[in-house]
């Protein structure tokens, strides 16, 4: 879809409200997709007093279509492969993808596992890696909040239907 | 157990995307109403095909693989897969390994107990009780840190014995840790216990009679929950379990709520326990050294992880990879309990009821 | 009960049925059983009421140190029952051109899922089990190909 | 207090559209960062309601198919009208309300479940399992509680001998030593416990009990319904306070007062939230009709008597005060 660009103070003006409201309340959604679950309870660990994801916004939803950023972890077992896909495409735009551990980035410990894709990257796009195995909830939280920061200089770009 | 989709029947999908699942798993409920009339599961998500990687793999690099096939109890994996090797090889790892390893197996049960104790509270709609158990929980983590440098996956085990030593320092945060704990123990015994509204959740939801609970086959809490008093720890002892004995705690109230207390008093178990490991630490070195090659041999390991018994089939055949591995998870024997306990009870209780075996699909898929 | 007095009543309980009783480690005993009374080996542990069923294993090509290995290999399934610290495996071999093992899900129902695992992982045909759907493999996987037989050696990526 | 202003800026700005959408913002943040504070933890900043919106109102709307476009848009569209339209015979802000007839109590209690109705079929509108489950969970739990909560309110409405808010809110003000909350102890209860069924807070909230049914009739909702239906929610939630604010709390005379006692007020709510396990449909309405119903019913007789009794008390009574 061209958009129409407009680059009169009032379209500049409301686009800055709108990163601005992007980067302030991103919701996120969580999928495992074939880890060993050490990444998951570190992210549940984010949402826990000590570390309190909802100081920044970041509230946890059950739903694809309320969520803004699809964190995932895990080597994306041949099970999961066609999950994962449709939950990312269930996701209004803008959407962003954080795969959270080094088996999201390169198939972690379970590499050459015959029921295993490899990496989050081969099936969706991703706009930011945590590596670690699992990453301490401070890393994750630093993956997210960089993410968003990368978001207030280039507004996002529609994501591009995965083939 | 895919009982047949007659098409009348109102079938709600739990898919592999649930916020009650923190793990990937497909469960249709067929329903009429509110009352569950059938369930279904379909498990699979998560299966990385462990056991063949792991036949491709030597005895150490098995070891950090089998440690990741569950992240809430990687070190009883990890135990299991050194004693099966060592007991291969006819070695015996030094009493202190033994007690360390004894150790972090307790704490990292008052771990996965608070874990499961603050998403079993979430399912059920009581966010503060999953607050404070995990906050509480942050203190067990800061001390598996400290002694073993890593969070989750702690890898504390090496074939022979273990790699870090409990210094003097690290056992008095521990026993100031336990202190605080055991407090809080008795203070969720209380909130579990009393609160209306959580008794009203859990009390006389998914009973599974003794005669039940034998013919089903769980094991672990959601076994003792029933009066089934199984507990590897006390049947058959191993590692440092032989000198520092464990009393077993069982409970005939056969409900999720016996189920919740069950956890809890474990919980106050392994905190007597550790401070009885502590008191009388063994001297002696860490670890003794295995060959690389184990000779030809055949064994059975049994653990008992947080949720059950968990069942090591190794063999090996003289070169330095196993030939075969197998690992029976206890989440496995637990799902015949739920999904034939299920219909009668309403859809609502559903997430309490998955919740109530500590379901670990990452354990049962491996 | 004692160790010792339940391997002893494993040992009498299986003595008809049994090829050969082996005592490999002190709390474990194998029962090496035909097919045929596997189904009556099982039925008797259970009437003693012998513990519980621990595990179902399934061994791609075990030691030929057991006489009557079929020539083009086999599989030898265990079947594990736990009674206290004492152990009772009941050891059966199919060989692989016709893996027929009769189904014990009449005996123990909550055996059906060690079995679909035994089905869809090593082959092994299961006569008379209730539910022989995929436990843990995706559904796309090809029919006929068996991941932990030692003839797999990886899904050739289509 | 009387408030002359042009009736647009009355309808439009002050107590109306845009300060009621702060107010609703602002409350919600009140409430999520108590709900965070008795759960130890930090707790949103207080702009997180505006990003929230803001945010919601920028993305993408996606209409499922199997759905009736025209409802899916309007629905949201008219619970936040109706709403908004229940503000307007409201004493908000201490102010007396814009408008005010004999009777408007029944319209107002009327209009704000007319919301509750909209999200339940908004609800059924879709064919996903979870919003069929929750649109009849919205709708049971409408039913429900709605019986005690009108009759806890129609408490001191027969007490005031009129069904008109303004004339309530005065009587209330008047009578300002002898709070409703006191004298009708049990109206009170049943009204504040009514309102958290209205609002589906937790232990009520089973129609979008988030491990469940994941968000309810909201599930397939993204982008400008979600932010509508949000907002909606929002603005009842302020009504709502002021609403028990003003009949069992002595009364709204100025800002102060509608400041500090509402402010109470979502400091019990936000604790009734975070001190109970939800409860399952059946229980909920197991409690209203048992409970709620009954103990309504019992408060009525006990005014129901009181009034025709009162003119032998009051003499009884001033006799032994000396008037």
């Amino acid at each position: 879809m061209t958009e129409l660009k407009l680059d009169t103070p009032w379209q500049r003006a409301l686009e800055q409200i709108k990163t601005w409201a992007r980067v302030n309340s991103p919701w996120a959604i969580h999928y495992n997709s074939g880890s060993c679950n050490g990444c998951d309870i570190e992210i549940l660990a984010t949402l826990t007093p000590r570390y309190d994801l909802e100081r920044f916004g970041i509230k946890l939803q059950g739903s694809p279509r309320h969520a803004d950023i699809l964190i995932c972890t895990g080597p994306v077992s041949l099970q999961s492969r066609d999950r994962l896909r449709r939950i990312y495409e269930q996701m209004p735009d803008p959407k962003f993808v954080v795969a959270v551990g080094s088996c999201g980035i390169s198939g972690g410990a379970f590499q050459g596992c015959y029921n295993v894709v490899g990496s989050i990257g081969e099936v969706i796009p991703v706009d930011a890696y945590v590596p670690g195995c699992p990453p301490r909830p401070e890393a994750i939280i630093y993956g997210v909040v960089a993410l968003l920061q990368s978001l207030q200089k280039k507004p996002a770009a529609p994501a591009q239907p995965v083939e | 157990m895919e009982n047949p989709e007659s098409p009348q029947k109102f079938v709600v999908p739990i898919g592999p995307q649930h916020p009650a699942l923190k793990e990937p798993a497909h469960f249709e409920f067929s329903v009429d109403g509110e009352i569950v009339t059938g369930a279904s599961v379909r498990l699979g998500y998560v299966h990385r095909g462990i056991e063949k990687a792991a036949e491709a793999r030597n005895y150490p690099q098995g070891l950090y693989l089998v440690e990741r096939v569950c992240g809430i109890c990687s070190h009883v994996h990890a135990l299991s897969f050194a004693l099966g090797t060592e007991k291969l090889a006819k070695v015996v790892a030094p009493p202190r390994a033994q007690a360390i390893r004894v150790l972090t197996s307790e704490l990292e049960r008052l771990h996965s107990h608070m874990l499961w104790l603050g998403v079993a509270a979430h399912e059920g709609g009581f966010d503060t009780l999953f607050m404070y158990s995990w906050r509480d929980r942050e203190t067990v983590m800061d001390l598996l840190e400290q002694m073993t440098g890593n969070r989750v996956n702690y890898s504390i085990n090496i074939i022979g014995g273990v790699k870090q030593d409990v210094s003097d320092e690290i056992k008095t945060a521990i026993l100031k840790g336990m202190d605080f704990l055991e407090g809080r123990m008795t203070h969720y015994l209380t909130v579990v216990t009393t609160d209306e509204t959580f008794l009203g959740r859990t009390r006389d939801v998914g009973v599974m009679t003794r005669e039940q609970a034998e013919t089903l086959g769980p094991v672990g809490p959601t076994a003792r929950a029933s009066g089934v008093p199984i507990d590897v720890r006390v049947d058959s002892p191993y590692a440092g379990y032989v000198d520092f004995p464990v009393n077993l705690i069982v409970d005939d109230g056969c409900d999720l709520l016996a189920r919740f207390v069950v956890r809890i008093k474990e919980m106050q178990e392994s905190i007597r326990l550790i401070r009885e490991i502590l008191d009388h630490l063994p001297e002696g070195e860490l670890a003794v050294r295995v060959p690389r090659r184990i000779p030809e041999n055949e064994i059975i390991q049994r653990v008992e992880a947080p949720r059950g018994e968990l069942f090591y089939y190794m063999k090996s055949n003289g070169t330095d990879m196993p030939e075969r591995v197998k690992i029976r998870t206890p989440s496995l024997c637990n799902w015949a309990s739920v999904i034939n306990l299920a219909p009668g009870y309403k859809l609502a209780d559903m997430p309490m009821i998955l919740a109530g075996i500590d379901p670990c699909f990452s354990c049962n898929d491996r | 009960m004692e160790l010792e007095t339940a391997l002893q009543s494993a040992e009498t309980l299986l003595q008809p049925l049994a090829v050969e009783i082996k005592r490999p480690e002190p709390e474990r005993v194998d029962v090496y059983i035909t097919l045929e009374n596997l189904k009556p080996a099982v039925q008797t542990l259970v009437d003693a009421h012998w513990g519980y069923l621990a595990a179902i294993t399934g061994v791609d090509k075990p030691a030929p140190a057991v006489a009557g290995a079929a020539p083009d290999g086999d599989v030898e399934v265990l079947y594990t029952f736990a009674n206290g610290g004492a152990l009772a495996t009941l050891r059966v071999r199919a060989p692989y051109t016709d893996a027929q093992i009769p189904t014990i899900c009449d005996i123990i129902p909550a055996a059906t899922l060690f079995e679909r695992e035994l089905i869809e992982m090593l082959g092994v045909d299961c006569i008379g089990t209730p539910d022989r759907g995929h436990l843990i493999l995706p559904d796309e996987w090809p029919e006929g190909v068996y991941p932990l037989r030692k003839s797999f050696t990886g899904l050739n990526q289509e | 207090m009387e408030l002359s202003l042009h009736p647009i800026i009355l309808l439009l700005f002050f107590p109306g559209g845009l300060f009621l959408f702060v107010a609703g913002l602002l409350y919600e943040w009140v409430d999520r960062k108590l709900v965070a504070q008795y759960q130890n933890r930090i707790g949103p900043r207080f702009i997180q309601p505006l990003a929230d919106i803001i945010k919601l109102l920028a993305k993408e709307e996606i209409v499922p198919d199997g759905v009736h476009k025209g409802l899916f848009i309007a629905l949201p569209i008219v619970g936040l009208a109706s709403a908004l339209a229940a503000a307007l015979y409201v004493p908000l802000v201490g102010f007396n309300p814009s408008y005010s007839f004999n009777g408007d109590l029944i319209v107002v209690v009327y209009l704000l479940s007319v919301m509750t109705l909209c999200l339940g079929l908004a609800g059924a509108n879709t064919a996903d399992r979870f919003s069929l489950v929750g649109a009849t969970r919205t709708l049971t739990q409408l039913f429900s509680y709605e019986a005690p909560f009108m009759l806890s309110l129609l408490g001191p409405a027969i007490v005031a001998g009129t069904w008109q808010i303004s004339e309530i809110n005065a009587f209330a003000i008047e009578s300002r030593p002898w709070w409703f909350a006191f004298t009708q102890i049990v109206g009170f209860l049943v009204a504040m416990v009514g309102l958290m069924g209205k609002l589906e807070m937790p232990p009520f909230d089973a129609p979008e009990a988030e491990t469940e049914i994941v968000a309810g009739a909201l599930t397939e909702y993204s982008g400008r319904g979600l932010a509508l239906f949000r907002l909606g929610k929002d603005v009842e939630l302020v009504i709502g306070l002021t609403l028990i604010a003003a009949f069992f709390m002595g009364g709204l005379a100025n800002p102060l007062d509608f400041l500090w006692k509402t402010a109470i007020l979502i400091l019990v709510v936000a604790a009734l939230q975070s001190l109970f396990a939800r409860l399952r449909i059946d229980q909920t309405v197991g409690l209203w009709w048992r409970a709620g119903a009954l103990l309504a019913l019992l408060q009525l007789l006990a005014i129901i008597l009181g009034r025709y009794l009162q003119p032998v008390l009051s003499q009884f009574f001033s006799g032994l005060f000396g008037g």
